[in-house]
C-alpha cells in the first residue's frame, strides 16, 4: 500500500498537462547511469500483515504492563493519565507542522506558550524554549549558551558531582569542535575560576542524591561563571526549585510528564533560564501578541535567534523540536496540577525510601548513599550487581534496578529507582527475593 | 472564540488526576529546606482539561484537515497503522535500560530499519540516534571532521554550503566548529561550478548539498560536482530533507554522496506533531562508518535469543543523544517502509514528482516559475501577480487559509525573490491537487481586481494576521509575564 | 463550509484499504447466476476518507467541546481510561463463542457489574441484556407480563404511565401489547394519586415510573404510590434514565419498584457516541430474578479456572438480543464504578442535583420554573421571556448555541409549555454553571431588546436552522435520493 | 476519583445561593426512611489502580490478536483498518448525543446519511435507517414492520430454513405480547399462505448456504406476504443483493463493517426496505434538506413514526440506537470501497473453500453443506463435537469452530468460519491437528 491515491487514467491525463510522455521522463535530469536502481527491500505488506508482523514484534519484548521496573536513570516509569494520549491523538495537533502559520496553528501556540508557562513555574526560572530533542541535548546547548554568554572568553565546564554518563557523551560530542573543555569533579572539590564558563550539576543527581544547590550557584557566580542545573521534573513538585536556589539555566528530561517510555524516544528536553538571557538560548519561543481585530494570539516569536533567519550565527541548529511530546508535558503538568504533581513526589520519596530502607536490612546489601536522595538510591552488594540483577529476575521476572557497570562504575553498584507505579507489594517481592538471592 | 489560558479554569485544592494512596509506611520527611512552597501549577478538573485542549486542537490545521503543500516539509499522509504500532505495549512501555533479551523485538526494528535506509541510500552503514535533521546534520558534519582528523589532517576548515541552503545546513557546520563558505547557484538552478572551483583547496572539509535542492530541482551535475569536492580532499555531505523525489530513483551513495541524513517525519510518513518529534538518522559509505554516532544495533543470528544487541562504532563521535534514538519515531517509519516495499517507494517519488510538476504546468501562466525545468517533488514560484503590484506571497498565502487550503512555504529558499513552495506530495490525489490550482488561480484574479481581500485575509481563520513585532516586543513568553 | 458527500472523493478502482494477497490455490469461482455486479461503494483514499470525517467532527459539538446540558440524558464527562479499557486487546478482540475458560475477565467484569448494579438498585438480580434504556424498559414490561402470566393471572391489561413520561415509556408498553392508560401530574409535579386511584383494578399489571421524574422532581409520594399499585395487584417498573440523583441517596427496590433498567450510557459515564451504543441493564426484585432476559453470570467459585458461566433464568421470558449485552459499553461502566466507589457515587448525586438547584436558583427570577420545588439533577424552565412574547424556547437553545453552550432539551416533557429542560450534571464546575447562567440572562436581555437576534439564531454554528418541513416533504434519504 | 471539579468552598457558596444550609437538604424529598442508604461496593480506585486490573481482568481472556480463530456464526472476525478507531475516538463523535440539535450535529448527521446510503446500496434496497441494536433485535424489528405492512391481519411468520438460533429466540421474546406467530419451515417444505404475515430466510444461511431467495420472494408475494431477508454484509461483496432477488425488508448484523468483536457488542442492526414501506419503519432516519441560508444539510426525518412524537402508536420504542456504530460500518464501507469489500468477499469465499477441500479429505471428517457457501461451512466428524473442539486447542490453541450442539443441533456437527484473516499457515495448521486428533 502507497497511499497513492492517484488512478491510471489521472496519471495519463496529469502526464497531457505536464507536457511529457512518461513518468520515467521527468527524471532525465538524473544521470541515467543511476537513474532507477533495483532496492532489495523485503516485500510490501499490506497493513493486515503488518499488524500481525508488529504485534509479533511488540510480544517479543517485555513490556512495564507486565513486568515489575526498579529501573530509572533518565527515563522513569511515571503513570500517564489517559488523557494525555486521547489530546495527543488528536489529528489536528499531531498533523500539523511547526506552527508557521499562527492563524491555523492557535492550538498548538497556545498550548506550547502554556508549556513554558509550566515549565518556567516548575523549574522557578522566567522563561522556557518550546523544547530540545532530550534531556541530553538540552544541557549540551545549555553548556553552549553559557560559553555565548561568556562571550566565548571562558573554555572550561565543571561537571560537579555524578552527572548521567550519557549526558556527559552527548555534551562531549557537541562542543568537540568548540575551544571548549569539560572537567570532571567531586562536590567537595571542585575549583571555579575565571576560566569556568559554566557549571553543571545534576539535581538529584545520578545516584539520586539532592546536593546542595545554593552553595554551587554561590561559587560559580563568585567566579562569574553561569551554574546549569540539569533537573528531574518529578522531583521539582518536592524539592525547592533550581531558580530559587540560583540556577542560571535549568534543564531536564521531560519524559516524565506524561511521556512514554519508548524504549528511549521520543523525549523532550526542557529549557529554562533568565528573561534577560532570553536572546541567547536556544530553540523556539511562542510569545503572546494579538491579531488586527486586537484579539490576543500567539506566535513564534524572538526568531531572529534561529537558524533560518541567522543561520552559521544562530543560537542553534535546532529546527524540528519534540512538539508534541511537549504537549504532553502541557497536557501533563495541566491534568495533574499543583496538587497531583506534589502528590506524585510524595508517593515516589515515601515508596523509595521505604525500599531502600528494607533493603538495607538485607545482609549483603547496603544503600550507600551519604546525602538525602529522592527517590533513586545505590545500592553496594556484596554480590557483583550483574549476576544479581540476573538472579532476581529469573526468581521474579523482577528488573530490579540498573547495573552501575553499564556506565563503567562499580560492578557491585545498583541504581534502584521507586516510583508510585510501583506497588508494595512489588517492593515487598524485591526485597524477599533480593534476600533469597543474597542467603 | 479566544480560548482562555489553562489558568482560567484554575480553583484551589482542585486536581485533574487520581493517584493511590501511599501503601507503604511514611518514611522521616525531608528537611524542609530542602522543601518548596508553591509549584504555581494550574488546578484544573479533567473534563475542562480535556475541553481546553480539545477546543485549542479545533483551532489547528494538519494533514487530516486538508492539503497541506508546505514547501520542503514533505507533509504526506500519516498512516494510521503507525500510529497504533507505536502505542502497542511491547513498543511504548519499555524502558531503554531493560536487559537485551528482553527488548529483541525493538532491537530488531532498529535494525531492519538501519538495513533499509542504508540500501535505500545506496550506502554501508546508518545510524538512528539523531533526533532530526537538523540534528542528523550536525551528526554528519562532525563525522566529516572526524575523518579528516583521523588521517591527521587538520587544516581543513571550511565547509561549502549553495546559497539555497536551509538555515540549519550553515547552523549545523557552524555548531561543529567549520566556517560555512557559501556557493552560488547558477541560472538552470545548479550549483555554479565556476563559483564552486574556487573553493577547492585544502582548506574544504566538505560540501553540503541538497538535492533536489531546496529550489525543486535535482542538480544536474552532482556528480561533477562530487568529484570537485572529492578531488580537493573534501566529503559530500547529503541533507536528505528531499528525499521524497529520490525513492528508487537515485541513491545518494550512487551520486557520489558520502554521508547524508534522512528525516523520517517527512519522507517516511511519520507525523510532524506540531513541531516534533521527527528523527534524522545518518547514513555514510563504509569509509565513515565507523565514525557514526552510536550504538548502532548489530545482529549475530548465532546467539540464541538474543542476536540483536548495540555496537558502538569504533570511532565514534559518540552519542548525540542519551539513549538510542527517537525510537516511537522509528517504529512508524518501520510500519511505513513494510508497507510500501520498493516498487511502492518508487511509486511514492514518481507520484510526487508528477504532482508538483502537475501543479507547475497549470500555475506557470499566472505565477512566474522560479526556474523553468521540470522540478522534482516540488516548484517553487515566484509569489507575485501581474497587475497587483501590491499584493506580496505572504498575502497569497494568506488567501489560501480562506480557502481551506494550508499555505505553502514562503520568502524560503531565499534566493527566490517572494518564493512560494510548493510540495503537495504524493498522498494529495488529482482532485486535491486541482482544487489547489484552481484556488490558486482565482487568488491571482482576486489580486488583480480587490487586492483588499488578499491583504486583509485570512478571513476565515480563529483568528487574523498577528502582530510579530509587538510579540517580539512585548516579550510576554509566560503566563506569568502577564501578570 | 459545506463537506461534500464521501462519494465526491470517488474515482474508479481507487481503494483507501489494503489487504493481504489470496495465498490458498483458488477454488472453483461461484455460479455467475449468483453474484453481484457494482455494489454501488465509494472509491475512496485512506488520506481522504480520514479528512472526509475529521472534518464532518469538526462540525459537530460534544461533551469534550464543553457543557451540554441536555436534559434527562446526563451529558457528565466520558472519562478517558473508560475508552483505554475497553480497547484492551483482551476486551475488545474477543469473541463470544470462544470456551468459557478463555473468557473469564469478561465474564468477571460482567459479573461485578451485575452485583454493583443491583446493589445501588436494592435489588435482587440484574441482566445486562438490553442494550439501551428503551430495550430495558421492553424487558421489563415483559417480566412484568410474564409474571402475571405465571401466577395464572391474565385479566391484566393496562400498565400506567404519567403524563410527564418519556416517549419510550408508552412505547415499549404497546410493543408488549399493553394497553397504556395516562395518570395526571399534581399541582407539585407528583402522581396524582386521586387520579391514580381510579385505575386500581384487576385490570392493572402495573405502573412505569420515573423518579425523579422528568420534571427533574422527586415524587415524594412515590412510597404510597407503590403501595396502591402493589394493593392492586400491579408491580411497580422504574425508568432508571434519572439515577443520576439516586445514587447513594435512595435505592429504588427500597422504594418500592419490582424492575428498573439503567442507562449506562447516562448515570455511568459511557460516551452517548451520537446516539449510541448504550446499555440498559434490568434490575429487579428477587420475585422477579427468575424472569429476567437472559443469559446471566454466574459464579461457583468452587470451580478452579472457569468460576464464571452463563446460565439463563428458568423462567426467562428469553434473550432481548444475539449474545450476552453490550460488553464494550459495560466494561466502560465497570471502569467507571470501580474508580468512584460508594461515597463517590453519593457525591455524584448530591453535586449533581446541587448544580441544577443552584442554575435553578440563578435562572427563577427571569424565567418561570414549571414547579418551585427543590428539583433533583436537572430543573425545568418554561423558556419565555416577560416582555418577549415572540420569542419561544426554541429560540432561546439555538441563541445558546453563539455562546457556545450546547441547548438544554426543549418541548419535553410535554405538559410543561415551552419546556427547557436543563441537567448540567456533576462534572460541570461551578464556573461553567455560572457561564451558563450568565448566558441565559444575557439572551432574556437579548429577547427583550432584539428578540431578531434570536429567531435568527444559530449565527456562529456551522450552518443556520435546518428546514425539517422540507427534509419530510423531500424524503431525500440517501445518496443516491439526490440523484 | 469522581470527576466533580468543585472545591469545598464553592460547594458552600452554591449552598448559599441555593439557599439550603447543606447538600443533605436537597434531598428532603426523600423518604427518611430510605434516604442515604449504605452501598456495599468495592473501594474506589485511582486511575492507576484500575487500569493495573483492567489489565489483569484483560489478560484473564484469550484474545484473537494471539489465537487463532474459526470461529463466526453471527460475530465475525474481520480486518478493521486503523483509521477506524482513529475516527471513531474523535471526541466530536463519540461524546455527542442524538443530534437533536442539527445545527452542531452536521457531523453525525452527514455520517449517517452516508451511512443509510451505503447500506442501502449493499443491501440493494431503497432506504436504510440509522441503525438498531443488533441483528437480531433488527429482525424482530422487521417481523414487526411486516406485520403492521399486513396491517395486523396475518398472525404468522414463517421462518425458512437454517436462522441463527439467538436470533429466533429474540424475535421469541419480542412478539410475545403480539398476536404472531412463528412457524419455522424446512426450505423445501415451506408452506406460505393468506395468514403469513412475513417469510424470513437467512443469507447465507446459518450453516452457511446460500439459498435460493428469488423463488421465496416470488411464494412469499404470490402470497401477499413479505420476504425479510438477514444478510453477512460481507458476503454482500460477492453475492446477489437481496433487494435484487426480491426481498422487501433486509435486515442484519453490522458488526463484521469495522466493529470490534468486543465478547458480542456493542454491534449493530441494520435495516434496509423499500421508500414506500418507510412510514411502517422503526429506527431513526436522516434526510437531506437546506438551512436558512440554502446551504444543503441534514436533519432526523420522519419523527412522527418515533416515540417521542407517536409514543405508544410508534413504530417502535427504539431511542439510542447504535450510532457509534453506524459510524464504524460507514468509515469502513468509505475505506474499503467498492473494490476492498469485493477483495474481502473473494479471500473469505477462498480461503474458506481451500479449507473446506482440505478438511474434507480427512477421514472421520466429511463437509456436510449441499449447496453453494460463501465463508462458513459445516463439519460432521466421527467424534463428538465437544471433544474434539477440545482436543484442538489443547494441542494448538486453535479455536477450531463452533459446536452445533450449543443450540441444541447436531453434537457431532461443527461450523467452521474462515475470513482474511486465516493465513493459509492457520488454515494447515489446523488440517493437520484435525487429521492428528482424528488419528
Ligand atoms: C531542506 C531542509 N533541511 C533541513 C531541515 C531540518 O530538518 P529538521 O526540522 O528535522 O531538523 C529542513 C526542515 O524543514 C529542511 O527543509
Ligand atoms: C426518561 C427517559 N426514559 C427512557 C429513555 C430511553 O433511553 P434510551 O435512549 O437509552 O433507549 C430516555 C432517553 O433519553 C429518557 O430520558
Amino acid at each position: 500500500m502507497t497511499f497513492v491515491p492517484h488512478t491510471r487514467a489521472q496519471v495519463d491525463e496529469m502526464l497531457e498537462t505536464v507536457g511529457v510522455e512518461s513518468v520515467e521522463a521527468l527524471f532525465e535530469a538524473v544521470p541515467a547511469a543511476v537513474r532507477f536502481p533495483a532496492l532489495d527491500l523485503p516485500p510490501a505488506l499490506s497493513e493486515l500483515e503488518l499488524r500481525n508482523e508488529l504485534n509479533a514484534l511488540s510480544k517479543a519484548n517485555e513490556n512495564l504492563d507486565d513486568t515489575p521496573s526498579f529501573l530509572g536513570a533518565g527515563s522513569y516509569n511515571h503513570f500517564v493519565p489517559s488523557l494525555v494520549d486521547a489530546i495527543i491523538s488528536r489529528s489536528e495537533f499531531y498533523t500539523a507542522y511547526t506552527p508557521y502559520q499562527p492563524e491555523i496553528s492557535q492550538g498548538t501556540l497556545q498550548a506550547m506558550f502554556e508549556y513554558q508557562s509550566m515549565i518556567a513555574a516548575l523549574t522557578g526560572m522566567e522563561v522556557s524554549n518550546a523544547s530540545m530533542y532530550d534531556g541530553a541535548t538540552s544541557l549540551a546547548e545549555a553548556v553552549l549558551m553559557a560559553w555565548r554568554m561568556a562571550k566565548g572568553k571562558r573554555s572550561q565546564v565543571v561537571l560537579a558531582g555524578a552527572i548521567h554518563p550519557e549526558y556527559v557523551e552527548v555534551v562531549r560530542t557537541y562542543i568537540q569542535g568548540m575551544p571548549l573543555e569539560l572537567v570532571s569533579a567531586e562536590m567537595d572539590a571542585l575549583t571555579v575560576d575565571t576560566h569556568t564558563a559554566a557549571v553543571v550539576v545534576q539535581y538529584p543527581d545520578f545516584r539520586g542524591e539532592i546536593q546542595d544547590i545554593a552553595t554551587l550557584a554561590e561559587a560559580a557566580h563568585a567566579a562569574g561563571a553561569s551554574l546549569i542545573v540539569v533537573a528531574y521534573p518529578i522531583a521539582l513538585g518536592m524539592l525547592k526549585s533550581p531558580g530559587e536556589l540560583g540556577a542560571d539555566i535549568v534543564v531536564g528530561e521531560g519524559q516524565p510528564l506524561g511521556n512514554a517510555l519508548a524504549y528511549g524516544g521520543p523525549y523532550l528536553g526542557f529549557f529554562a533560564c533568565r528573561k534577560k538571557d532570553v536572546r541567547r538560548m536556544a530553540g523556539r519561543v511562542v510569545g503572546q501578541t494579538t491579531d488586527v481585530h486586537d484579539e490576543r494570539g500567539f506566535v513564534l516569536t524572538l526568531s531572529t535567534r534561529e537558524q533560518h533567519i541567522r543561520r552559521e550565527k544562530a543560537t542553534s541548529n535546532i529546527c524540528s523540536n519534540e512538539g508534541l511530546n511537549a504537549l504532553a508535558a502541557a497536557v501533563y503538568l495541566s491534568a495533574m496540577g499543583e496538587c497531583g504533581l506534589r502528590q506524585v513526589a510524595q508517593l515516589c520519596y515515601h515508596k523509595a525510601h521505604y525500599a531502600a530502607q528494607e533493603v538495607a536490612k538485607i545482609p549483603g546489601l547496603s544503600v550507600v548513599n551519604e546525602r538525602p536522595f529522592f527517590n533513586e538510591f545505590v545500592v553496594h552488594s556484596t554480590r557483583p550487581a550483574a549476576e544479581m540483577l540476573e538472579a532476581v529476575r529469573a526468581r521474579s521476572g523482577i528488573l530490579a534496578g540498573c547495573d552501575m557497570a553499564r556506565w563503567g562504575m562499580d560492578a557491585h553498584e545498583l541504581l534502584v529507582c521507586v516510583t508510585e507505579m510501583n506497588t508494595r507489594e512489588q517492593i515487598d517481592r524485591l526485597v524477599d527475593v533480593l534476600g533469597e538471592v543474597l542467603a | 472564540m479566544i480560548e482562555p489560558l489553562i489558568y482560567a479554569f484554575s480553583a484551589p485544592g482542585r486536581c485533574g488526576a487520581s493517584l493511590p494512596a501511599l501503601d507503604v509506611p511514611t518514611a522521616e520527611t525531608l528537611d524542609p529546606a530542602l522543601c518548596r512552597e508553591e509549584i504555581g501549577l494550574p488546578q484544573v478538573s479533567e473534563v475542562d482539561v480535556m475541553r481546553h485542549f480539545v477546543r485549542l486542537s479545533q483551532m489547528n490545521y494538519g494533514v487530516d484537515t486538508g492539503m497541506y503543500p508546505l514547501g520542503s516539509c514533505t507533509m504526506k499522509y500519516n498512516p494510521k497503522v503507525n500510529e497504533a504500532a507505536a502505542r502497542l505495549p511491547g513498543m511504548s512501555r519499555v524502558h531503554p535500560y531493560q536487559p537485551l533479551d528482553t527488548v529483541q523485538g525493538c532491537l530488531q526494528v532498529m535494525y531492519e530499519t538501519q538495513r533499509m535506509l542504508a540500501e535505500i541510500a545506496g550506502m554501508a552503514a546508518v545510524s538512528l540516534q539523531p533526533s532530526a535533521g537538523a540534528h542528523g546534520e550536525l551528526s554528519g558534519v562532525l563525522m566529516i571532521r572526524a575523518y579528516h582528523l583521523a588521517q591527521g589532517d587538520t587544516k581543513r576548515k571550511v565547509i561549502l554550503i549553495p546559497d539555497s541552503a536551509h538555515g540549519t545546513n550553515p547552523a549545523s557546520t557552524a555548531m561543529a566548529g567549520y566556517e560555512v563558505k557559501q556557493v552560488a547557484t547558477d541560472t538552470r538552478g545548479n550549483v555554479d561550478l565556476d563559483d564552486l572551483r574556487r573553493f577547492m583547496n585544502d582548506e574544504l572539509a566538505g560540501m553540503m548539498l541538497t538535492n533536489p535542492n531546496t529550489l525543486g530541482l535535482f542538480d544536474e551535475q552532482v556528480m561533477q560536482v562530487a568529484r570537485l569536492v572529492h578531488a580537493a580532499g573534501g566529503l559530500m555531505y547529503g541533507d536528505g530533507a528531499n528525499m521524497n523525489a529520490l525513492l528508487g530513483i537515485a541513491k545518494p551513495g550512487e551520486l557520489g554522496f558520502d554521508v547524508m541524513h534522512y528525516n523520517l517525519h517527512k519522507t517516511f510518513s511519520t507525523p510532524h506533531g506540531g513541531g516534533g518529534p521527527g528523527s534524522g538518522p545518518v547514513a555514510c559509505t563504509a569509509q565513515l562508518a565507523d565514525f557514526l554516532p552510536g550504538p548502532l544495533v548489530v545482529c549475530d543470528e548465532k546467539v540464541k535469543d538474543c542476536a540483536y544487541r548495540f555496537e558502538m562504532p569504533v570511532r565514534s563521535i559518540g552519542r548525540v543523544k542519551a539513549f538510542y534514538g527517537n525510537f516511537g519515531v522509528i517504529v512508524r517509519a518501520y510500519a511505513y517502509l513494510r508497507m510500501i516495499g520498493a516498487d511502492g517507494l518508487r511509486e511514492v517519488s514518481e507520484i510526487a514528482v508528477l504532482n508538483a510538476n502537475y501543479v507547475a504546468a497549470r500555475l506557470k501562466e499566472t505565477y512566474r516559475l522560479a526556474f523553468e525545468r521540470t522540478c522534482m517533488h516540488e516548484c517553487v514560484l515566484e509569489g507575485l501577480v501581474e497587475g497587483a503590484e501590491g499584493v506580496h506571497a505572504l498575502d497569497i498565502a494568506k488567501r489560501l487559509i480562506d480557502y481551506g487550503v494550508h499555505p505553502p512555504t514562503n520568502y524560503f529558499p531565499l534566493i527566490v525573490p517572494e518564493a512560494l513552495m510548493i510540495e503537495p506530495t504524493e498522498t494529495e490525489s488529482k482532485e486535491s491537487v486541482d482544487y489547489f490550482c484552481e484556488v490558486m488561480l482565482t487568488i491571482a484574479q482576486e489580486a488583480r481586481e480587490n487586492p483588499e481581500l488578499l491583504h486583509g485575509a485570512p478571513h476565515k481563520a480563529p483568528l487574523g494576521r498577528l502582530d510579530e513585532v509587538k510579540a517580539a516586543r512585548d516579550l510576554i513568553l509566560t503566563y506569568q509575564d502577564n501578570a
